[in-house]
C-alpha cells in the first residue's frame, strides 16, 4: 500500500536512533583529536626522505641528488639542488648529496610517481596529514631537514614495505661487498698471476 | 488619525513611485507596498476579514501573478528597464488625471459629510459574514465561484504553448 | 478639519489618479494593467469607507461588495497576465502601441 | 500561587508599574519581547536538537564539544553549539555581489524574518495565553505567511544570479502548489467548529471519553487524514526534507541563497525554523488539541507546557522525517501535491462536511458515522494510491 515504504524507513531510523545509545559497535565517529585514526599501511599522504640515521639525518641521507624525481613530479613540487662535493654512501660508495631539497605541499598532490621512480628507495609517503600552518608560503615548503626520517621511522608506519627495503639494499651491499671482495680477490690473484707469469716468462 | 495619515503617505508615495518606476520588478513591489497599505486601511476601519483577504489574495496571490508575467515577457536584459514613451502621453495623462482628481476632491470637501462621524467602529463578526454570503449572496457567491473557475482555465488556454 | 471619511474618499480619489495615470501615460502593457487594478482598489476604498460611516454597517453591504471586488479583481489579473504572456509570445513585445494588428 | 496564570500575573504585575497611558504599549511591548525570546531559544535549540537527533538516526555522534568560553573541561554535551554558530554567522563577512539590486538584496532577509514571525500573533499558547484574539485568525494567519513567498523573490531577484532566479522560481513554485493542500486541509477544522478563530478551536477540542480518550481532531477520521495532509503540505511549505530542493544544498548551490552569506544567511535560515514552528504550532492548535492535556487526570500541568510538549514533539517528528526520507524530484514533487494531496483534501472537505452535519446521531448511528466518516478516508486513499503506484515495481538496481 502507499505509504508503507515510508513507515518502513521511520522504523528503520527509529531502530538507529535507539541502537546507538546502547550499542557502541553501530556508532562509526571517531573523535578524532582524542581519539587518533588507525591509518591503513599504504596510507598515503606526502613524501618524506629516508635516512639511515636518526642521530646524523642530514649525513646518512639516501638520497643522492639524482633529480629523477624532480624532472618526474607532475606539479613540479620538488626543487633538488646538487652538492659540490661527495659523500660515501651506505655503500661505501662517494655520492652526491642535495644541498637543498625543497617540496611544497601546498602544491604536491599525493600521487606517489617520485616513490616509484626513485631507484635508491630515497624518498617514502609519509602517513603525516595535520600539516596545517599559519603560513601557506613558508609554512608549506618543507626544506630536507624537515623532509628527513630515520629509516626506523618508516619502519613503524609501513613495516612490510620498510622489510622489504631493507632486506633489499642489504642484499645490494652485500653483493656490491661480495663485489669488491671479489674483485680485490682478482686483482690480487691477477697481481700474483702477473707475478709467476712473468717470472714464468722469465724462467723458461 | 495619525496613524491614517501615515498609511495614507504611504499608500500614495508607494503607488506613485510603482507608476513612475522605470524598473517593472521595482513597480511591481510597490505596488505591494500599496496594496498592503490598502489592507492596513480597512483594518483601521475594523473590516478585519476584508482586510486579510486583501492582504491574501494581492499581496499573496496577485502580485505572484505579476512577478512570474514580468518575468516570462522579459526581453534578455537582466535590469528589464521601461523606457518612457512620449511626453506628450505623459502630459496628456497629467492633465487628465489631474483634471479627475480636481473634480473628485473639489466635490469630496464640498459635499456635506462632516456630520457621519458618529458611529464607533462597527463589529461584524466573521460568522455574520458567513451567513450572509450563503444566504442573501449565495447567488453572487456561486457566480464569482464560477466566474474564478473560468478565468482559471481560461488562463491555462490563453497561456498554454500550443503544440505543434 | 478634515473628518476621517473625507480623508479616505480623498486618498481613494488620488489613488484612482495615480493609477490613471498609469493606465494613460505607460506603455508596458503590464504597468497599464497594474493602473487598472490600482483603480480598482481606489473603488474598494471607497465601499468600505462608506460602509464605515454609513448609515447602515451592521448590513456589511460594502464589504461584502468588497470581497467580491477582491475575488473578481483577481480573476481579472489571472485572465489579463495570461493574455500579456499570449500578445508577448506572439509578437515578442508588451508594448501597447505595436498590439494595433486589428487596427482598421 | 497558580502555575495557569503565572505569565498572566506577572505580565500584569509589571504593566502595573507603568503610568496608565503606558500601559497599552508596555502590554503589547512585553508579549512581543516574551514571544521573541522563548521562540529565539526555541529556534536555538531546535538547530541542535535537529543536528544531534539526526546523527543518532544515522548512527553518528553529532556535535558534542561546544562548551563554555574559558572552561575547556566542561563540554556540556554541546548544548551551547547553537551560540558558537551565531558568533560566527555575525562574525563572518557580509558579501553583497556587485551587480546586485542592494536594496532587495537587504530587503529579502529582513522581510521572510519578520513575516515568518507574524504567524505566532493568533497561536493560542495556552488557556489564557493568546496575544491577539482575532475573529478571523486563520486567514491572518495564512495571508500573513502568504507574504514570505515575495521575499523570496526577492531574494532570487536582488541577487541578479541566474541560478538564484530560476531557484526561487522553484521554490515559489512549490510554495504555491503546497499552500493549496494547506488551506484545504485547515478548512474541515473550520466547518466542523464553525469558526476561524484559533482560541474558539483549541477550546473546542477540550472534554475526554471515560476520562483518558481526547476529543481531539486528530483522532477522528476527517481529523486524522487532514492531519497527515497537514503534516506533508508543513514540510513541503517551510521547504524541509524530503521537500527541500529549492535548496538542496548538496546538489544546488542553496538555490535563492547562493548569494547570502554570514548574518544574512542566518536570518533566511531563521525565518525557515520560526515558519517551521509556526505551522507546528498551527497544527497543535487545530489537530492536537492545543494546550488541552490528553488525560483528565493530567490537567495539573499548566496548558502552556502542554502546548510545548506538543509542538516539541511535532518538530521531532519533523526531524525524524528528515533523517529517513530522500529528496524528491521536482515533478514528484508537484505530481505529489495535484495529483494526490489536492483531491485527498477535497474529498477531506466533504468528509468534514458530513461530521459536520451528523453530529446529533446517536446510539448505533455513532458508529455509522464513524463508518461512513472512514470509508471517505480510506477508499479514495487505496484506490488513488493503487492508480499511482501502479506499474511501479519496487525499483532494482543492475550495479548496486
Amino acid at each position: 500500500m502507499l505509504g508503507s515504504g515510508i513507515l518502513k524507513g521511520l522504523a528503520v531510523t527509529a531502530k538507529n536512533f535507539v541502537g546507538s545509545y546502547h550499542n557502541p559497535a553501530r556508532m562509526v565517529t571517531q573523535e578524532y583529536p582524542d581519539v587518533q585514526p588507525q591509518l591503513p599501511a599504504n596510507y598515503r599522504n606526502f613524501p618524506f626522505l629516508v635516512t639511515e640515521n636518526a642521530t646524523d639525518p642530514m649525513g646518512t641521507m639516501r638520497c643522492v641528488a639524482c633529480q629523477i624525481c624532480e624532472k618526474e613530479c607532475p606539479p613540479q613540487c620538488i626543487y633538488i639542488e646538487k652538492s659540490k662535493d661527495k659523500k660515501p654512501d651506505a655503500n661505501g660508495k662517494l655520492q652526491l648529496y642535495p644541498a637543498v631539497f625543497d617540496i611544497d605541499t601546498a602544491v604536491c598532490m599525493s600521487c606517489q610517481l617520485c616513490v616509484e621512480v626513485c631507484p635508491f628507495d630515497a624518498i617514502k609517503m609519509d602517513h603525516v596529514f595535520a600539516i596545517a600552518a599559519t603560513n601557506r608560503f613558508s609554512g608549506l615548503l618543507l626544506n630536507r631537514e624537515e623532509l628527513a626520517k630515520p629509516n626506523t621511522y618508516f619502519h613503524e608506519i609501513r613495516p612490510d614495505e620498510a622489510a622489504e627495503v631493507d632486506g633489499r639494499l642489504a642484499a645490494e651491499r652485500a653483493a656490491a661487498e661480495e663485489k669488491a671482495k671479489a674483485a680485490a680477490a682478482a686483482k690480487a690473484t691477477a697481481a700474483t698471476a702477473t707475478k709467476p707469469a712473468t717470472g714464468g716468462a722469465a724462467a723458461p | 488619525m495619525i496613524a491614517l495619515l501615515l498609511i495614507a503617505l504611504l499608500i500614495l508615495g508607494a503607488a506613485s513611485a510603482a507608476i513612475l518606476s522605470r524598473n517593472l520588478i521595482h513597480s511591481a513591489l510597490l505596488l505591494v507596498g500599496a496594496w498592503a497599505g490598502i489592507a492596513a486601511f480597512y483594518l483601521w476601519a475594523g473590516a478585519e476579514f476584508v482586510a486579510f483577504a486583501q492582504a491574501l489574495v494581492y499581496v499573496g496571490a496577485v502580485s505572484m501573478v505579476v512577478l512570474f508575467a514580468v518575468l516570462l515577457t522579459r526581453q534578455g536584459a537582466t535590469r528589464a528597464p521601461v523606457e518612457y514613451d512620449s511626453v506628450k502621453r505623459a502630459v496628456f495623462a497629467f492633465i487628465v488625471a489631474g483634471g479627475v482628481a480636481g473634480v473628485l476632491v473639489g466635490a469630496i470637501m464640498g459635499s456635506p459629510l462632516q456630520g457621519h462621524i458618529a458611529s464607533p467602529t462597527p463589529a461584524v463578526s466573521v460568522k455574520q459574514l458567513g451567513l450572509l454570503l450563503m444566504g442573501s449572496y449565495a447567488p453572487a457567491l456561486l457566480i464569482v465561484g464560477v466566474l474564478l473557475t473560468v478565468a482559471l482555465l481560461g488562463a491555462i488556454v490563453i497561456a498554454a504553448e500550443e503544440k505543434g | 478639519m478634515i473628518s476621517p471619511l473625507q480623508l479616505f474618499l480623498i486618498v481613494s480619489s488620488l489613488l484612482f489618479c495615480v493609477g490613471l495615470i498609469g493606465a494613460l501615460a505607460r506603455s508596458n502593457t503590464i504597468l497599464v494593467l497594474l493602473g487598472i487594478e490600482l483603480m480598482l482598489n481606489a473603488a474598494n476604498l471607497n465601499f468600505i469607507a462608506f460602509w464605515r460611516y454609513g448609515p447602515h454597517p451592521a448590513a456589511a453591504t460594502g464589504m461584502m461588495f468588497v470581497l467580491f471586488s477582491i475575488a473578481v479583481a483577481a480573476a481579472e489579473a489571472a485572465v489579463g497576465l495570461a493574455l500579456i504572456i499570449a500578445v508577448h509570445r506572439h509578437r515578442r513585445s508588451v508594448r501597447l502601441q505595436e498590439a494595433n494588428s486589428l487596427k482598421g | 500561587m497558580n502555575l495557569e496564570t503565572l505569565p498572566l500575573q506577572l505580565r500584569n504585575a509589571i504593566v502595573d508599574l507603568f503610568p496608565p497611558a503606558l500601559q497599552w504599549f508596555v502590554h503589547h511591548l512585553l508579549t512581543i519581547t516574551v514571544i521573541l525570546t522563548v521562540f529565539g531559544l526555541f529556534f536555538a535549540f531546535t538547530t541542535i536538537a535537529e543536528r544531534k537527533l539526526l546523527a543518532r538516526l544515522q548512527n553518528r555522534l553529532g556535535p558534542n564539544r561546544a562548551g563554555l568560553p574559558w572552561f575547556p573541561k566542561l563540554k556540556l554535551w554541546g548544548i551551547t553549539q547553537p551560540f558558537a554558530d551565531a558568533i560566527k554567522a555575525i562574525t563572518k563577512e557580509d558579501i553583497v555581489p556587485a551587480a546586485a539590486d542592494k536594496v532587495l538584496h537587504f530587503l529579502a532577509p529582513v522581510l521572510i524574518v519578520a513575516f515568518s514571525l507574524l504567524g505566532f500573533a493568533v497561536l493560542p499558547f495556552g488557556r489564557n495565553l493568546i496575544p491577539v484574539e482575532l475573529d478571523a485568525a486563520l486567514l491572518y494567519f495564512f495571508a500573513a505567511g502568504a507574504a514570505t513567498e515575495l521575499a523570496i523573490f526577492m531574494a532570487g531577484w536582488g541577487s541578479r544570479n541566474k541560478y538564484s532566479l530560476l531557484a526561487a522560481m522553484r521554490a515559489l513554485a512549490q510554495l504555491i502548489s503546497y499552500e493549496l493542500p494547506l488551506i484545504l486541509s485547515v478548512v474541515p477544522v473550520v466547518m466542523v467548529c464553525g469558526t476561524l478563530s484559533t482560541k474558539a478551536i483549541a477550546a473546542a477540542q477540550g472534554g475526554w471519553t471515560f476520562g483518558l480518550l481526547p476529543h481531539w481532531h486528530v483522532f477522528t477520521p476527517w481529523g486524522f487524514a487532514a492531519f497527515i495532509i497537514f503534516l506533508i503540505a508543513t514540510l513541503a511549505e517551510s521547504n524541509r526534507s524530503p521537500f527541500d530542493l529549492p535548496e538542496a544544498e548538496s546538489e544546488l548551490i542553496a538555490g535563492h541563497l547562493t548569494e547570502y552569506s554570514g548574518f544574512k544567511y542566518a536570518l533566511f535560515f531563521m525565518a525557515e525554523y520560526f515558519g517551521l514552528t509556526a505551522l507546528s504550532g498551527l497544527g497543535v492548535t487545530l489537530f492536537l488539541g492545543g494546550w488541552q492535556a490528553p488525560c483528565e487526570f493530567l490537567q495539573f500541568i499548566p496548558s502552556y507546557l502542554w502546548f510545548m510538549i506538543k509542538l516539541v514533539g511535532m518538530i521531532v517528528f519533523f526531524i525524524w522525517v528528515r533523517g529517513t526520507l530522500l529528496r524528491l524530484r521536482i515533478d514528484q514533487l508537484t505530481r505529489l501535491s495535484w495529483k494526490f494531496l489536492v483531491p485527498l483534501a477535497l474529498l477531506n472537505l466533504g468528509n468534514g462536511a458530513f461530521w459536520a452535519l451528523t453530529p446529533d446521531w446517536t446510539g448505533p448511528l455513532v458508529l455509522a458515522r464513524w463508518a461512513i466518516s472512514a470509508a471517505i478516508v480510506v477508499v479514495p486513499f487505496v484506490l488513488l494510491g493503487r492508480r499511482l503506484t501502479a506499474g511501479q515495481a519496487p525499483r532494482s538496481y543492475r550495479y548496486a
